[in-house]
C-alpha cells in the first residue's frame, strides 16, 4: 500500500513535471537523464534503499513522460492531462489507499481550503496572519454548535441543522469575524500584525474552555458524523464519503479562488501588496481591499473548520492549537507564496512531513537511532529554515521559476558555481594580503599610518 | 592621490556606471556635475566602500581599496559625507561627532578635534546636547561635514553639500569647506548640482552624464563651455 | 436575570490590591526582561524573534544540568548568562545573517523554525526523564512582608536582578563607545558604516546580549514554572505583549510594557467577575487590551511608525 | 477637458514650511513644468494634487471637481493620472497587468455569478484588451508585456508608469520627474512622447522635473518654485531670464571674500 501511494504521487508528479522540462534541453539530454536515472533507480531496487528507489522513479517516471510527450503535445493539454491524472488519483483513492492514509488525505483536503484562503491573505495580499487556527476554530464550532442536539441554538423546528447548512453558517460567521478582524489589521503592519493576530490564535482556545455553556468547555462538543447520502450509502463507507465531500468541496474552493485571483479583485490584492500608494493612485480602494482579503480569508478556514467538525466528529478547543495555527503559515512559505500550487504543497507538506518524515529519514544511517522519533520538530523546523535559505519562492515558486528558465540559463548557473567559487576564494587571498599590509607588523605601512597619526 | 579607473557599478539590473575614470590630486579640489540619477552620488559610494564596482579599479595612496571594506577604508582616511545628511537624528550633536570619531582611539585627540572643529562651526557647541533631528538644514549639513571630519581624513567625499539649503546657508558651508581644505590640507571630491557654486569652489570638474563622464576640465574652462552652460547653469 | 453573578474581588481591600501590584511587577520584571530581548533583537536587525523563549530555554536545560552536577547556583547563572550569549550569537551569524535582506515574511517563518528546532531537539535531549524538572534559585523561597503585601525572595531576586541587567544595558549603551556604535547601527545602518562601524558585529552583538539576558529569563522563570520544555511559551507571550504595548524598537517601552502587562494580568484576573471573565479570561483580556492600545497608537506607546516616500 | 486651479496651497512638515501660497494654474491642452531647486516644495505641490498629502490651507480644483475633497484612489475616476518618479510597479505582476490595473475603476460592479462566468470564459479578459492594447502600442511596450514589470530595465519601467496612468483615458496626467534616472537616448525620446502625449490622446500634462533641458523643451508654461514659493512663471524664455530665477538656481558668485 505504502508504495502504491508513492507510485501515483509519482504519476502525478510525473505529469505536471512533464508539462514542460524545458530546462533539460534537447530531447537527447532528456535522454541521457532518463538512461542515467534508470541505472540509479535499478542499482538502488536491488540495494533495496526504499525512498531512495521512490525519488528516483518518480524523477525517471516525469523524465520519461516529459521525453514522450515533448514538442508534441501543446502545453495546455499537458496541464489538462495533469490536473486530469490528480483528479482521477483523488477520486479513486478510497478504494485505494488505507483507511489511515485515507484520514491523512482528507485532512490535507481541509487544510487545503484553509492553506488556500491563507495565500490569499498573506501571499497575494503581504499581510501576515499567525493566528488563522482562530478562524478555523470559529467555523469549527459554529458548525458543531449547530449540529449539537442538546443546545439550543441548534434546534430549529425540534432538529439539529443538517451538516451542509453548517458548512455554509461557518462561512458566513468565519466571514463576519473576519471582516470585523479586517479594520483594526489595516493600523497595522508586519510584526504588529503578526503578533496581534498571533494573539488572536492564542486566546480563541481560552475563550472557548470558558463560556462553556455554548461550547461545552474542554470536554468539546460531540456530533454525528454525517453518513452517506442515501444510494451512495452501499457503494460508500462513512469515512470515504467524508474523504470525497472534503476533497471536493477543496477542489470547488480552489477553482473559486483561482477565479477570483485571475479577475480584477484578485489584481487589485497583488496590486496592494506590491505598492500601495501606486495601487491607491490605480483608484484601488486599498482598505476595501485589503478587508476584503481578510473576509475572504477567514471564510475559507471557517468552511474548513466546518468539514474538520464532520471529519472528527468531535470539536475541543485543543483541535487546532497555537502550533497548527503557526504551521498554517509556515506551510505555505514552504508550498510557496502567491501560489496556489503552493497552498497544495504545503497542506501536504503539513499532514505528510510530521507522520512519513521520520520514517523517510530513518532509511538514512546518519542520524542516531532515536533521534528522528523522538525529535521529529527537529526535522521539520531544520526543513523550513533550509527551504527558506534555498528556496525563497518556496516549492512552487522554485518549480515554476525551473519550468520558467532557459536551458542555456541553468547551465551557465551550474557552471558558474566554480567561477563563483574561486572568484570568492580570490577575495578571501585579496583580504588576507591587505590585512596584512594594514598590519604592525608590516613596517612599511605602520609608517605611513603612524606619519599620519602624528597631531598636525 | 585617488585614482578611479574605469569602474562601473549596477543596482540589481540596472547599470548604474559605464567605465568612470577620475584623478584627484593630494590637497585638490575636485567636483562631480550633472543632472539627478546620473551616477555621480554612485561614484562616491564606490569610493567608499559602500558599492562593490564590477569592474576596474579605485585607488588610494596607490593602495587598491575597491574592495575593501567600509570601515576599512574610512580607517585609511577616506570620509564621506552622505547626499541627504544621514545623521543619527535621535542622537546628540555630540553623539554625532563621537560616531565620527568611531574608528579612532585616542581619546585626548577626540577631544582636542571637537574643540577645534568648534571653532569652524560653532553653532555645533551650542547644540552640543540637541538630538540632530531638531537642528534647522543648515545647522544639520554642518554637522555632517563636521562628523565627516571627525575621522580625521585626508580625502573628504562630498555629496550634494548644498541641498535643500538657501544660497547664503550654502555659501556659509562652501566657505568652511574652503578652509577646511586650504588650512587642513583635507583634499575634497564634491558632488554637486548647483554648478556655478561647485565650479567656483572647485579647481577642476567632471560632467557625469549617465553614468559616463562626457567632458572634463579645469573649472574656468568649464564655465566657459557651451554645453555646460547650458545644461546646468540654465542660460 | 436568574443566575447570580460572583462578585468579583473587593476593591476596598488594600492588602489584596497590594499583594497583587507587587507580584505583578515581580511577574513583570520577567516579561519586561524576555521583551527586552526582543526589542534588542528588533532595533538592530528587524527581525521579530519568535524564538527569544525557546533560546532561553535551550540555555536553562544545560544549566539545570550543572546544578544536578553539584555547581553552585550563582556559577550556574553566570555560565548560563555566557551559553546564551554565544548561542545568540551563532544563531545570528549562521541562520539569521542569510536571510536578512529576504522579505519579512521569510525571517518571521525562520525564527518559527528556530522555535520548533530547538524545542524538538530539548525535548530529545533532556525530557527523556521525569518532567517537570525542578530548578533551583539562589534567592531561596521565604516570604517576606512588602508594606501590606506578602512576596516570595525569589519574587525579589528577580526584581532586583531585572533592575540590574536593565542598569547594566543603560550604562553600555549609553556611556561606552561599543553601546554608541550599537544604537547608531540601529538608528542608520547605512551611514554607520560609512563612520567605520562594523555593522554585520553589531547585529552579531545584538542577538548575543538578547541570548545572554534570555538565558537569564529562563534561570528565573524555571523555579517558578519548572522546568519542561515548553515551559517559556507562556511567558513568551506575555513578552511579546510588553513589548509591542511599549513599541518593538524602544527599550525603555519593553520595560515599562513588561510591568505594566504584569500588573494589568493579575488585576484582570483578580477584579473580573469570575463567572464571565475572571483568571482563566486573563491572558485574552490582556491581549485585547494590547490590541487595543495598538488601535490607538500602530507602534506601541514608545515606537515609532515607520513612514515611506514616494 | 478641465483646466486644474491651484491656489494660496500652504503644507508644513513639523516646522518646516514646504509650500507657502503656491498658486498655478494648467489649462485644457496645456503642458507645463514646475521646476525649482531640491526642496523647493515640488514634489509637494504634486502629492497634494494626487492626494497623498493635504495642505493646510489653499484649494485646488479640477473643472468644477474640488480636488482636495477626492480620496487619493477616486482621482482616476475625476480623470487625473500620475506616475512615480521610482516608477513603482507592481514589480511581481507583468507589464499587460500592470496596465490593466489601471483601468480598475472600469472594472465595474457585477454580479458575482457574472463575474464568475466572465472570468471562467475569458469575457473579463477581453473586455478591457483594446484599451491596453491601445496603450501598448502607443507607448511600443508590445516585446515586454508579458515580462514580470519588476525585471525590466528602469528606463522601460518608467514607460510603463506612464502606459499605467494614461489606458484609463484621463484628461490630466501629473508626471512626476520623468527624466529622473533615464539614459541619454531615453530622455531624447521622453520629450518627444511627452509632445505626443498631449497631441495624439489630447492629455493635459502637468510636469514636475528637475531635467532644464527637457522642461524649456517642451512646456507651453513653466513655474519655478524655491522655498515653497512661486518665485516665477511664464513662457520658457521668460523663466529661463528671470533674475530670480538664476539666483535660485545659482546662488550667486560664490567667491565674494577671494
Amino acid at each position: 500500500m505504502e508504495m502504491s501511494i508513492w507510485l501515483f504521487f509519482g504519476l502525478l508528479v510525473a505529469c505536471s513535471v512533464g508539462v514542460r522540462l524545458q530546462p533539460l534541453g534537447s530531447v537527447v539530454q532528456r535522454a541521457i537523464a532518463a538512461a542515467v536515472l534508470a541505472v540509479g533507480f535499478l542499482v538502488c531496487l536491488v540495494l533495496g534503499v526504499g525512498f531512495v528507489t521512490e525519488l528516483f522513479g518518480v524523477l525517471l517516471a516525469a523524465v520519461v513522460a516529459n521525453l514522450l510527450t515533448a514538442d508534441y503535445v501543446p502545453q495546455r493539454y499537458r496541464i489538462a492531462l495533469a490536473v486530469a491524472v490528480a483528479v482521477v488519483f483523488f477520486l479513486a483513492a478510497p478504494w485505494l489507499l488505507e483507511n489511515f492514509r485515507l484520514f491523512q488525505f482528507s485532512r490535507v483536503a481541509v487544510w487545503v481550503i484553509v492553506a488556500v484562503g491563507l495565500n490569499i491573505l498573506t501571499g497575494y495580499n503581504g499581510q501576515i496572519s499567525l493566528g488563522h487556527g482562530a478562524f478555523v476554530l470559529i467555523g469549527a464550532y459554529t458548525s458543531a454548535i449547530l449540529m449539537d442536539d442538546q443546545s439550543q441554538l441548534g434546534f430549529v423546528d425540534g432538529a439539529a441543522w443538517p451538516f451542509w447548512t453548517t458548512i455554509i453558517a461557518a462561512a458566513v460567521v468565519s466571514g463576519v469575524a473576519g471582516f470585523a478582524l479586517g479594520f483594526p489589521a489595516l493600523r497595522l503592519s508586519g510584526p504588529y500584525l503578526a503578533i496581534a493576530t498571533l494573539a488572536l490564535a492564542i486566546s480563541m482556545p481560552a475563550i472557548l474552555r470558558k463560556y462553556d455553556g455554548l461550547t461545552g468547555g474542554a470536554q468539546g462538543l460531540f456530533v454525528k458524523r454525517p453518513p452517506p447520502p442515501p444510494g451512495l450509502g452501499d457503494v460508500l463507507e462513512r469515512d470515504e464519503w467524508l474523504y470525497l465531500l472534503c476533497v471536493g468541496v477543496a477542489i470547488v474552493m480552489m477553482l473559486i479562488a483561482w477565479g477570483i485571483l485571475r479577475g480584477p479583485l484578485g489584481r487589485a490584492f497583488v496590486a496592494v501588496r506590491d505598492s500601495e500608494v501606486a495601487a491607491a493612485a490605480m483608484g484601488i480602494n486599498v482598505a476595501r481591499v485589503k478587508i476584503a482579503a481578510f473576509t475572504i480569508s477567514a471564510l475559507y478556514a471557517g468552511v474548513a473548520g466546518a468539514l474538520l467538525t464532520q471529519l472528527l466528529g468531535v470539536m475541543t478547543p485543543e483541535s487546532v492549537d497555537i502550533v497548527t495555527s503557526i504551521n498554517f503559515l509556515t506551510a505555505i512559505v514552504i508550498g510557496g507564496l502567491a501560489s496556489l500550487l503552493g497552498a497544495v504543497i504545503g497542506a501536504f507538506a503539513l499532514v505528510l512531513l510530521p507522520s512519513d518524515g521520520p520514517d523517510i529519514l530513518g532509511e538514512i544511517p546518519l542520524f542516531p537511532d532515536n533521534f528522528v522519533q523522538k525529535a521529529p520538530g527537529a526535522i521539520q523546523g531544520a526543513l523550513v529554515i533550509l527551504v527558506v535559505l534555498l528556496m525563497p519562492f518556496g516549492v512552487a515558486g522554485s518549480y515554476h521559476r525551473l519550468i520558467a528558465t532557459p536551458a542555456g540559463r541553468i547551465i551557465d548557473g551550474v557552471k558558474g558555481i566554480p567561477a563563483g567559487l574561486r572568484s570568492r576564494l580570490g577575495q578571501v587571498r585579496e583580504d588576507v594580503l591587505w590585512a596584512w599590509e594594514d598590519s604592525p607588523f608590516n613596517r612599511r605601512s605602520s609608517e605611513s599610518d603612524s606619519g599620519e597619526e602624528a597631531d598636525p | 592621490m585617488l585614482k578611479i579607473e574605469g569602474i562601473e557599478a549596477s543596482y540589481g539590473p540596472v547599470k548604474a556606471l559605464h567605465g568612470v575614470t577620475i584623478e584627484v590630486p593630494e590637497g585638490g579640489v575636485v567636483t562631480l556635475l550633472g543632472p539627478n540619477g546620473a551616477g555621480k552620488s554612485t561614484i562616491l559610494r564606490v569610493v567608499s566602500g559602500l558599492l562593490r564596482p564590477t569592474a576596474g579599479r579605485v585607488e588610494f595612496d596607490g593602495r587598491r581599496i575597491d574592495r575593501r571594506s567600509a570601515e576599512a577604508i574610512v580607517t585609511m582616511g577616506i570620509s564621506h559625507v552622505p547626499e541627504g545628511r544621514q545623521l543619527f537624528d535621535e542622537m546628540t550633536v555630540h553623539e554625532n561627532l563621537m560616531l565620527g570619531a568611531y574608528t579612532r582611539h585616542d581619546s585626548d585627540g577626540i577631544r582636542s578635534d571637537i574643540k577645534r572643529l568648534n571653532g569652524y562651526f560653532p553653532i555645533l557647541e551650542e547644540r552640543r546636547e540637541q538630538p540632530a533631528g531638531s537642528l534647522s538644514g543648515g545647522e544639520q549639513q554642518q554637522l555632517a561635514v563636521a562628523r565627516g571630519l571627525m575621522s580625521r581624513p585626508r580625502l573628504l567625499l562630498l555629496d550634494e553639500p548644498s541641498l535643500g539649503l538657501a544660497p547664503l546657508v550654502s555659501r556659509d558651508i562652501f566657505r568652511i569647506l574652503r578652509q577646511v581644505n586650504r588650512e587642513e590640507g583635507i583634499t575634497i571630491l564634491l558632488v554637486e548640482q548647483d554648478a556655478t557654486s561647485a565650479l567656483s569652489f572647485a579647481e577642476y570638474g567632471y560632467v557625469v552624464e549617465t553614468g559616463r563622464i562626457v567632458i572634463e576640465d579645469a573649472s574656468d574652462k568649464l564655465k566657459e563651455d557651451e554645453n555646460v552652460r547650458r545644461a546646468y547653469l540654465g542660460y | 436575570m436568574i443566575e447570580v453573578f460572583l462578585a468579583p474581588a473587593p476593591w476596598n481591600d488594600p492588602e489584596l490590591f497590594g499583594e497583587q501590584v507587587i507580584s505583578g511587577l515581580a511577574t513583570g520584571s520577567i516579561y519586561a526582561l524576555l521583551a527586552l530581548g526582543i526589542v534588542l533583537i528588533y532595533r538592530s536587525t528587524d527581525v521579530v524573534n519568535f524564538a527569544q523563549g525557546e533560546m532561553a530555554m535551550f540555555v536553562t536545560f544545560p544549566m539545570w544540568s550543572l546544578t544536578l552536577a553539584g555547581f553552585p547556583p550563582w556559577t550556574v547563572i553566570f555560565i548560563g548568562i555566557a551559553l546564551g550569549f554565544a548561542l545568540g550569537g551563532f544563531i545570528e551569524r549562521t541562520i539569521i545573517r542569510p536571510v536578512e535582506d529576504k522579505p519579512p515574511l521569510s525571517v518571521v517563518v525562520v525564527t518559527l523554525g528556530l522555535f520548533v528546532f530547538l524545542n524538538s531537539i530539548a525535548t530529545w535531549i533532556w525530557a527523556q526523564g521525569e518532567l517537570p524538572k525542578v530548578f533551583s534559585t539562589p534567592f531561596e523561597f521565604n516570604s517576606v512582608d512588602v508594606g501590606v503585601a506578602r512576596v516570595t525572595t525569589h519574587s525579589i531576586g528577580i526584581l532586583v536582578a531585572a533592575l540590574a541587567i536593565m542598569g547594566v544595558l543603560y550604562l553600555l549603551f549609553n556611556y561606552t563607545k561599543l553601546g554608541l556604535g550599537m544604537r547608531a547601527t540601529a538608528h542608520n545602518p547605512g551611514a554607520s558604516r560609512l563612520m567605520g562601524i562594523n555593522v554585520g558585529r553589531m547585529l552579531m552583538l545584538g542577538w548575543a546580549l538578547a541570548g545572554a539576558v534570555g538565558g537569564l529569563v529562563g534561570m528565573l522563570v524555571a523555579p517558578i514554572t519548572f522546568l519542561f520544555p515548553s515551559f517559556m511559551l507562556a511567558v513568551l507571550l506575555y513578552a511579546f505583549a510588553a513589548a509591542v504595548f511599549g513599541g518593538l524598537d524602544s527599550p525603555p517601552g519593553a520595560i515599562v510594557g513588561g510591568f505594566f502587562v504584569g500588573v494589568a494580568e493579575n488585576l484582570f484576573g483578580t477584579y473580573t467577575p469570575s463567572d464571565i471573565l475572571g483568571p482563566e479570561m486573563k491572558l485574552p483580556l490582556t491581549l485585547l487590551l494590547l490590541v487595543i492600545v495598538l488601535l490607538f497608537r500602530p507602534a506601541g506607546l514608545f515606537g515609532h511608525v515607520r513612514t515611506r516616500r514616494v | 477637458m478641465a483646466d486644474l486651479n491651484v491656489a494660496g496651497l500652504a503644507k508644513k512638515f513639523g516646522g518646516i514650511v514646504a509650500l507657502d501660497g503656491v498658486s498655478l494654474t494648467v489649462k485644457a491642452g496645456e503642458i507645463v513644468g514646475l521646476i525649482g531647486p531640491n526642496g523647493a516644495g515640488k514634489t509637494t505641490v504634486f502629492n497634494c494634487i494626487s492626494r497623498f498629502y493635504t495642505p493646510e490651507e489653499g484649494e485646488i480644483k479640477f473643472g468644477g471637481v474640488d480636488v482636495l475633497r477626492l480620496a487619493p484612489d477616486a482621482l482616476t475616476s475625476a480623470g487625473i493620472g500620475r506616475t512615480f518618479q521610482h516608477a513603482e510597479l507592481f514589480k511581481t505582476m507583468t507589464v499587460e497587468d500592470n496596465i490593466l490595473i489601471g483601468l480598475h475603476n472600469r472594472a465595474g460592479r457585477m454580479n458575482p455569478l457574472a463575474y464568475f462566468v466572465s472570468i471562467f470564459t475569458g469575457v473579463e479578459d477581453r473586455t478591457h484588451r483594446d484599451a491596453v492594447n491601445e496603450i501598448i502600442d502607443f507607448l511600443d511596450l508590445g516585446e515586454v508585456r508579458k515580462a514580470p514589470a519588476g525585471s525590466l530595465p528602469f528606463g522601460l519601467q518608467k514607460r510603463v508608469d506612464v502606459a499605467r496612468a494614461l489606458v484609463a483615458a484621463p484628461s490630466l496626467v501629473l508626471l512626476d520627474e520623468p527624466a529622473a534616472g533615464l539614459t541619454q537616448g531615453e530622455l531624447e525620446d521622453l520629450a518627444d512622447l511627452i509632445r505626443r502625449i498631449r497631441d495624439d490622446l489630447g492629455v493635459t500634462v502637468l510636469l514636475v522635473e528637475h531635467h532644464m533641458n527637457l522642461v524649456m523643451g517642451v512646456s507651453d508654461r513653466v513655474v519655478v518654485l524655491d522655498f515653497g514659493k512661486k518665485i516665477s512663471e511664464g513662457t520658457p524664455e521668460h523663466v529661463q531670464n528671470d533674475p530670480a530665477v538664476v539666483e535660485a538656481y545659482l546662488g550667486g558668485p560664490l567667491d565674494a571674500e577671494d
